[in-house]
């Protein structure tokens, strides 16, 4: 069975909202849409305050080369332009929409037919999916556009979905494969298309054997498409790790997929890409995964972007008294927040809640060098070193060890048996020696 | 006063060393027992407070730029007479101190007393310096020598305290480090609450 | 007193000033020292002597090439009103623990007994090695013959007890006396040889007068 | 509802923790401990539990009065260490020879550094060379093994290691041949007795004499089985240890067999499993890298070997793995774990 | 296998810092880093070959033949002395790169008792020139492990909280004992 090779660790699964079919969660009373949702420029809004807006409508533009569009996800009326603590922590600019009534815009196709002609050429559908504010929907939020423009001087050759899902708790893409599979698999042709690719690999690690068969059923009928079973190994959603792990082809340290021919997508940004070019869709709503060890109704529901996590969580059986952290995404690279109405945005995929018992990080003590740390490094990097020299302040030395090259994926902090902050010394590094860069540029 | 405490910042303030940490290689290799760290001590005090002697009576006859080897060559004489007078009359002493005492000469208290303090101080200053800085030199030798040897060999100068084995590692090489090492440890711990 | 400029000129002259003053400082240090330094270790060769061999009222010295070995021993023989009664041979081993030679003296009786035996040099592992001047280790060769005495350690099949934990120092010393014993066989041969062919002579000479 | 706790990714933890590495060691060793304990009775249990005693009290104490840090007696680093050091001592070891042992180990090898996971050397190696090159008499004294349920009188009580006298009598001149056949004539306590290296069966068991935890191999082998199956140690150092041991000796063997001896007798007698298993495999000490773990066995197997081939002391696993010690930084330096995305330009 | 001897116990069993404590100096004040440890032992090797040719031959040829070999200490020292100021002129006229890496190590040497060590024991040990040679390269080789192992250690040790009495030169000197400590096993290799 395929996996990548290097590091990797296999945290409890804790698929606990598996079962549960994807729920359209009731459209709330307000929603807060931050304006900056992908990676890039934020965008800049469009309308103002009191104005009547649909659902569907362009409320911000993106302007900038990477930034999206976006949209209003509910119809209703402009209450104001403020500040709003998002994922992030940060304040930043959103839009407050009082929601009246649920009036889509009216060249969305509602329908529920499937559409599997595709009309449009390789420019259009690039277009399209740039209008409609497609972004990565497996959390890093790239603006998909961009990623279907290839570089001058680069070829793609292979399209990679990624259906992997390598988080615990999450099952926002396993649902949405199992309810949306041929949708998905539309949407993958047209990502095709757009990229100008004959060739399509779907990644699945074989704890979803269902999804894996549905898909590769449903696969026959669609040219050039296959779908591989991956050994679960986290972080296999990486990018990086995904192609290694489909074509053992290795993206060269500080470079994109592109660099060896690849792009890769997530399977609920081709759903959206899907929604986009075939029903005009923008991307206002998501599979939304509700989970957690002491939830009453651990689910998946289709929600509307920003839309209090507050909602999900008293839809799913309210928020039990013993919760001690609340997370945006998953549990290994997932934000914790700072307070329960944090809206949703295009790049939610779970609001994990931890309770108090498991909130508690185990007790700092000595390194004991086990390198195990090294070992499940998927980047091949020395996370202890790493730490130590930003612990003492010596960023040029871990310049010197790469330590740009790491992706944050948590696997050295989750294995360390001394309970060591590795990845809090690390994004501390991360943060210095990219200071470090930009200042010798500056010179 | 200004001569007291010139003659006795050698001994704990800036013990040449405990602190200065120069003149390792003898303070390490001939301290194997007291008597030894003694008589290595007592020569580089000779030669300390020879050298400085002599160094500031002509400090401004020699130009600046043959300074160093100058004082070397009179650091060098003093360390020979010193090793003949040893070899004439302290026979053992001279073979169980074999080549540390010609090293002397490279010993960076001797020529660092030489450059920093003899070469810009008066006469009697350096006279005081040198016996300040040797006696405590010697001081730190022997009481090296004699921990060692009470360690390693059961006796202090020779006279023995306990029978039977005593700790054989502390006379031999690796003693002298870690000893040394934790003498520094306890000297830093017991300035630092004073 | 202003400094001294740094002129060649000056430079050279103090350099030659200071070195001179030095070598004679050294050379009558020198001169001084040197009788004291002779007697220091005369004394100490005739301790070494004094300790392996009996009482004697005359020394007779020469040196003699060893069997094996590169270094010429020094012979020492004590007479009394011109009668052998030991000698000290200074021997040497190059297998110590440390590079530096072990210098040993072994005094033999005239029957090729060893007498005694001392360490003059030796810089072997304190603790260890060095307890080879301890009674205890070299006085088990007093009155040993190594005809019949094997000058090796237990271990290596011989009958000297080994120093503990200093198997290869104790080696050395075994060596030592091993090659003192072979130059002095040697060199009794050759003795007692030229003897007879010193008796030979006078008695050639003799019968000549008759 | 109590506050909510903001803190960086990961939010949780795999269920490794330095206790569970600890006390797995600990565990593994319980079959060594049984043998000793069978082979040498009460004066194993007495070692024992007097290096443990005091490695413990050193490291409370230490912590508490010196250090004046929090206490961490309880990571079972300090049992380790002392029942380690047991291990690496006759069983008839002078009581206060060990508190001197466990007292370099615990306060001049690891405490001076900080404890836990700061010390490069291996601290009950450098309690155990320290009391070698101190003790060399009472350390090289071995009891002779008294199994428990056949307990005999013996006609001595001590006797030498097979490595120990194979050594010796080799440098008497004696061909291998002749002494695994003839044994040796020896005064063992002022009585003369004949001494025959066991064979290899015997030492595979453990009935020889030698260091409490040393003596038998399968009891070793049956810890570091256990070691690896739960993930303590890795397969690299043990590997490239056990590996150039043998091809090294297997050389020397096939040169000359009269003087070098096979292979497997290297193998299972002196202290090689006890150092390949559970002290070249000590975390804090080796290398992190799996290509440095392999060089650094291969150091360990090349030094060990030479040490008992040439040197003055029978057996080199100790000075080998020390030495290798202070190597290990270098060989962190030198031999980074391959990245991902490293772009070999030729 | 002289010459092999030579090296092995020079190198090893009898090493130039860890048994015989020649210097000490530069072995705790150089060693911060394995780069400049490196260099240094570079020089050493360098000037250590050097002196201990020069010295071997004013001992053979002008010391012992005038019978003033009361004027060795003064004689070595000052041929060292002059020696480390030309080869640094030298050095720095035909190569500048090499001057580079090893220059600001050379008046270090001067003081560093190791290349006085070594010529006097290559002389007080009468070896002949070709087995001085050896014996001063092997010195510096060994000088250079130590060195070198020490400044890993010590790079190391730079990453940890070592307790506050025994930080900087102290916890040093226990290292430098420990690894002299384990580097008497090499004891009777020769």
């Amino acid at each position: 069975m395929k996996t990548f090779k290097l590091g990797g660790v296999h945290p409890a699964e804790n698929k606990l909202s598996n079962n549960s079919p994807i729920q359209v969660l009731p459209i709330p009373k307000q929603v807060f849409i931050p304006v900056s949702q992908s990676l890039g420029a934020p965008s800049k809004p469009v309308v103002n305050k009191g104005d009547q807006v649909k659902v569907g409508q362009l409320i911000a533009k993106g302007e900038a080369f990477i930034s999206s569009n976006i949209h209003s996800s509910v119809s209703g009326k402009v209450l104001k332009i403020d500040n709003i603590t998002d994922q992030s922590d940060y304040p930043k600019q959103a839009i407050f929409i009082n929601v009246e009534g649920d009036e889509w815009d009216e060249n969305i196709d509602k329908s529920d037919k499937v559409k599997r002609e595709i009309t449009l050429s390789k420019e259009e559908i690039i277009r399209k999916i740039h209008e409609m504010g497609i972004v990565g929907l497996g959390g890093a939020a790239f603006p998909s556009h961009v990623k279907l423009m290839v570089p001058k001087g680069k070829k793609a050759d292979l399209l990679i979905i990624n259906g992997v899902e390598c988080e615990p708790y999450l099952t926002s893409d396993y649902r949405l494969m199992l309810e949306k599979g041929e949708e998905i698999l539309i949407g993958t042709t047209i990502l095709m298309k757009g990229l100008g690719v004959n060739k399509a690999f779907i990644g699945i690690e074989n704890n979803k054997p269902d999804a894996i068969k549905h898909l590769t059923n449903l696969a026959k009928d669609f040219e050039g498409i296959e779908v591989f079973s991956l050994k679960v190994k986290y972080p296999q959603g990486g990018e990086k790790q995904l192609i290694k792990a489909l074509t053992n082809r290795e993206v060269p340290s500080g470079k994109l997929p592109i660099e060896v021919g690849c792009v890769v997508n997530n399977v609920g940004t081709a759903f959206a890409v899907y929604e986009a070019v075939q029903k005009n869709k923008p991307l206002f709503e998501r599979v939304v995964t509700v989970t957690g060890k002491t939830i009453e109704n651990p689910s998946n529901f289709l929600v509307r972007i920003g839309t209090p996590s507050s909602e999900l969580v008293e839809k799913a059986g309210g928020l039990p008294d013993d919760t001690g952290k609340i997370i945006s995404g998953g549990p290994m690279m997932g934000k914790a927040l700072n307070m329960i109405d944090v809206p949703i945005v295009k790049g939610s995929s779970g609001v994990l809640l931890i309770e108090d018992s498991e909130t508690e990080r185990i007790a700092v003590k000595n390194c004991i060098r086990c390198a195990n740390c090294i070992s499940v490094c998927p980047m091949g990097l020395e996370p202890v070193l790493l730490a130590q020299y930003s612990e003492k302040e010596m960023f040029e030395n871990a310049e010197k060890e790469h330590i740009l090259d790491c992706m944050e994926c948590g696997s050295c902090q989750y294995t360390c048996p001394s309970g060591r902050p590795l990845l809090d010394y690390i994004r501390l590094g991360k943060f210095k020696v990219g200071e470090i860069i930009r200042n010798r540029g500056k010179k | 006063m200004n001569q007291w405490k010139n003659f006795s910042k050698g001994f704990i303030k800036d013990n040449p060393v405990f602190v200065l940490l120069l003149g390792l290689c003898p303070t390490l290799a001939v301290t194997s027992s007291a008597i030894n760290g003694l008589g290595m001590g007592l020569a580089t005090m000779f030669v300390l407070v020879c050298s400085n002697m002599v160094i500031s009576l002509i400090k401004n006859l020699i130009p600046d730029k043959v300074r160093i080897p100058s004082f070397i060559v009179i650091i060098a004489s003093f360390v020979t007479i010193v090793e003949l007078i040893m070899e004439g009359f302290a026979p053992a002493l001279f073979e169980a101190l074999g080549i540390f005492i010609p090293l002397i000469v490279v010993n960076c208290i001797v020529l660092g007393r030489a450059e920093g303090f003899a070469s810009k101080q008066s006469f009697i200053s350096s006279l005081i310096d040198g016996l300040g800085m040797g006696l405590g030199f010697a001081f730190a030798l022997t009481l090296l020598g004699a921990v060692r040897e009470a360690l390693g060999n059961g006796s202090i100068f020779g006279y023995k305290f306990i029978e039977g084995d005593a700790i054989l590692v502390f006379i031999l090489s690796p003693g002298a480090f870690i000893v040394l090492g934790y003498l520094i440890a306890l000297l830093n711990r017991f300035k630092k609450t004073t | 007193m202003a400094k001294k400029e740094s002129s060649f000129l000056n430079m050279v002259i103090t350099l030659f000033v200071i070195t001179g003053i030095a070598s004679l400082a050294l050379g009558g240090v020198y001169n001084l020292t040197k009788e004291p330094i002779r007697l220091a270790k005369l004394a100490k060769a005739e301790k070494a002597i004094k300790e392996v061999i009996p009482g004697f009222d005359r020394l007779e010295i020469f040196t003699v090439k060893p069997t094996n070995g590169t270094d010429s021993l020094i012979f020492n023989c004590g007479y009394i009103n011109n009668e052998l009664v030991g000698t000290a041979v200074e021997s040497y081993s190059n297998k110590g623990y440390d590079p530096t030679q072990i210098k040993i003296m072994v005094g033999f009786t005239p029957d090729g007994n060893i007498n005694n035996t001392a360490v003059i040099q030796q810089k072997e592992t304190p603790g260890l090695g060095t307890k080879m001047t301890s009674p205890k280790f070299k006085d088990q060769f007093g009155g040993k013959n190594p005809k019949n005495f094997i000058l090796k350690v237990k271990k290596d099949g011989g009958d000297v007890d080994a120093i503990t934990a200093a198997t290869i120092s104790s080696r050395a010393f075994c060596g030592a006396i091993q090659r003192a014993y072979d130059a002095y066989e040697k060199e009794n041969k050759q003795r007692v040889q030229n003897k007879e062919q010193q008796t030979q002579d006078v008695v050639t000479e003799e019968q000549e007068e008759k | 509802m109590n506050l909510l706790t903001v803190s960086g990714s990961p939010h949780i933890h795999g269920d490794n923790s330095i206790k569970k590495i600890m006390y797995g060691v600990v565990f593994a060793m319980i079959p060594a401990i049984l043998i000793s304990i069978y082979f040498f009775g009460l004066d194993a249990v007495k070692v024992l539990l007097i290096s443990v005693i005091a490695c413990m009290f050193f490291e409370w104490a230490i912590q508490k009065f010196l250090i004046k840090g929090p206490l961490t007696i309880n990571d079972g680093s300090a049992l380790i260490t002392g029942i380690l050091l047991a291990f690496n001592v006759p069983g008839n070891l002078p009581v206060w020879i060990i508190i001197i042992g466990a007292f370099v180990s615990i306060g001049i090898a690891k405490m001076s550094f900080g404890g836990l996971g700061k010390n490069p050397f291996n601290p009950a190696l450098v309690g155990r060379v320290f009391l070698l090159i101190s003790f060399p008499v009472q350390m090289t004294s071995w009891p002779k093994p008294n199994p428990l349920f056949a307990r005999k009188v013996l006609d001595a009580i001590t006797g030498p290691t097979p490595l120990g006298n194979l050594k010796e009598e080799l440098k008497g001149g004696r061909t291998v041949q002749d002494i695994l056949e003839h044994g040796t004539k020896m005064i063992v306590d002022g009585k003369e007795v004949l001494y025959q290296i066991p064979d290899y069966a015997q030492e595979l068991l453990g009935n020889m004499g030698g260091s409490l935890g040393e003596i038998s191999a399968v009891a070793l082998i049956i810890g570091a089985i256990y070691m690896l199956c739960r993930k303590i140690i890795t397969w690299q150092i043990p590997v490239a240890y056990l590996g150039s041991v043998i091809v090294f000796t297997g050389i020397l063997w096939l040169i000359n067999p009269n003087i070098y001896i096979n292979p497997l007798f290297h193998l299972v007698t002196g202290g090689l499993m006890l150092g390949v298993f559970f002290m070249a495999t000590d975390m804090v000490s080796t290398p992190m890298s799996s290509k440095g773990q392999l060089i650094f066995g291969l150091g360990c197997g090349v030094i060990t070997v030479i040490i008992r081939v040439w040197g003055a002391y029978p057996e080199g696993v100790s000075f080998a793995i020390l030495i290798m010690n202070a190597f290990a930084p270098l060989i962190n330096k030198g031999f980074k774990p391959k990245r991902f995305g490293e772009t070999l330009k030729i | 296998m002289e010459y092999l001897i030579i090296i092995i116990s020079a190198i090893f069993v009898s090493n130039i810092v860890l048994a015989q404590f020649l210097g000490i100096c530069p072995f705790l004040g150089v060693s911060g880093k394995i780069s400049t440890s490196v260099g240094m032992s570079g020089a050493v090797l360098f000037v250590m070959t050097i002196a201990t040719i020069a010295t071997w031959l004013i001992q053979t040829y002008i010391l012992v033949p005038f019978g003033i070999t009361f004027l060795q200490t003064i004689s070595f020292i000052l041929v060292i002395a002059s020696l480390v100021q030309m080869v640094e002129i030298i050095l720095k006229k035909i190569s500048p790169p090499l001057y580079q890496a090893l220059g600001i190590f050379l008046p270090l040497i001067t003081t560093n008792c190791a290349v006085l060590g070594v010529a006097l024991l290559t002389v007080s040990r009468n070896y002949n020139l070709m087995e001085g040679v050896v014996f001063a390269v092997a010195s510096a080789l060994g000088f250079g492990l130590a060195m070198l192992l020490f400044a890993g250690i010590r790079e190391h040790l730079d990453l940890m909280e070592v307790p506050k009495g025994m930080r900087g030169v102290p916890i040093a000197l226990v290292t430098a004992g420990i690894l002299a400590l384990a580097f008497m096993g090499f004891t009777g290799l020769v």
